[in-house]
């Protein structure tokens, strides 16, 4: 299960979402909008996506890690628009019998999240704003958080 | 030479430099995804040092330079994505 | 920050306590009773703790932890007593400018806290109840979940 | 042979065998937790198989078997942990 939405992020939501009575962990991860970036100060980034090709890339996703871990549930929201500090921007849940599973699950989703779905971000601070891994686009690309 | 009609969407960056959402396009059939990109470069300025076109997506699926496009496609350069 | 508990866990407040304004991400972890284990019905776990060291050795694997990833904060909180399946039997918290070190953290507290902890589960189902890791004492001390 | 009183806790397992939190313990000078955990055997039907004891704990931190107890000391075996 995976879906883009404009409105802030409910993950708890999520997680009731996956967990089922044969789960004994879920684990959770969230990446916010920080207040620094490469030594620089970050007051706002606004999400753009494509939009029907970004669904269609997450779904992939969740097939594809659902199926390398036949007994865990995951699912994943991500958050587009204008965000502040402190928002946060994706949410992912696995839920699993066995924690190494869970763990394994959702680190690989963010992963991949990162490398091929078509979403981008324009950082704002004190100094302007800026589109995240064009500038010499080598080593901007993925960023952290 | 026939012609097509191709949608080229601009994203990101992409959208700023542009300014637009998305162009249409008359191109002689054949016509390239790379091909496009080159285009592109000659139109504005601030992309003539990107000599390689980043990631492309003809109708919501990623493809290589070198796909040849066809009537009615919906292109996209997909700038390096900053997803997460 | 680390305690026990004898009420449901609040995971969200858990969260709140650790994330601060500089952290790109948080991993949140939540173990759960599950309705199964080695093959067996699973109806509710009974939680056992030697409180006052238990307390010690969690707050020691969180000042561990955190001294082992600087940059990242994490929480622990474990529930007590008796819980039925679907009930969160502990969470951790891990928070960070980059989503590795929360990942590892979050991981790291757990595995160490099924390790060293002095606490304790009862098993119940229809087949009647059992402390676990007692019988054999071989291979049965470390749960999954 | 001086005597000294030591606190011997109870914890899951343990405490359904023993049918209780705690014991008083009233032991020689010099005896080792070891020592206290072979009593509880010869007390106990079902721990008669358990030749070595399970960790140890005293006054709240981990002990070794051969770690000597002195007067007013808490001791708790600790049986094979399973939190999370």
């Amino acid at each position: 299960m995976s879906y883009l939405t404009d409105a802030p992020i409910d993950a708890q939501a999520l997680v009731r979402r996956v967990i089922r009575r044969s789960d004994g962990a879920y684990v959770l991860f969230e990446g916010v909008v920080r207040n620094h970036h490469d030594g620089k100060a970050v007051e706002s980034i606004f999400y753009d996506a494509y939009r029907p090709m970004a669904e269609k890339e997450m779904e992939k996703i969740v097939r594809e890690v659902e199926a390398q871990f036949p007994d865990t549930a995951v699912a994943v929201v991500h958050r587009l628009g204008q965000l502040v500090v402190g928002d946060s921007s994706i949410a992912i849940a696995a839920a699993s019998p066995h924690r190494a599973e869970a763990f394994a699950a959702c680190r690989t989703i963010i992963d991949r999240v990162k490398e091929t779905v078509p979403i981008w971000k324009k950082e704002r601070g004190p100094d302007g704003e800026e589109w995240l891994g064009w500038q010499g686009r080598s080593g901007r690309g993925g960023v952290d958080g | 030479m026939p012609a097509m009609k191709v949608r080229l969407l601009f994203f990101a960056v992409l959208r700023d430099i542009a300014g637009a959402d998305e162009r249409e396009l008359t191109l002689a059939d054949g016509t390239t995804a790379s091909e496009v990109w080159q285009e592109l470069r000659a139109s504005y300025d601030t992309l003539a040092d990107y000599t390689q076109p980043p990631m492309i997506a003809i109708n919501e699926t990623y493809a290589t330079p070198d796909a040849v496009l066809t009537e009615g496609d919906e292109l996209a350069f997909i700038p390096p994505v900053a997803g997460g």
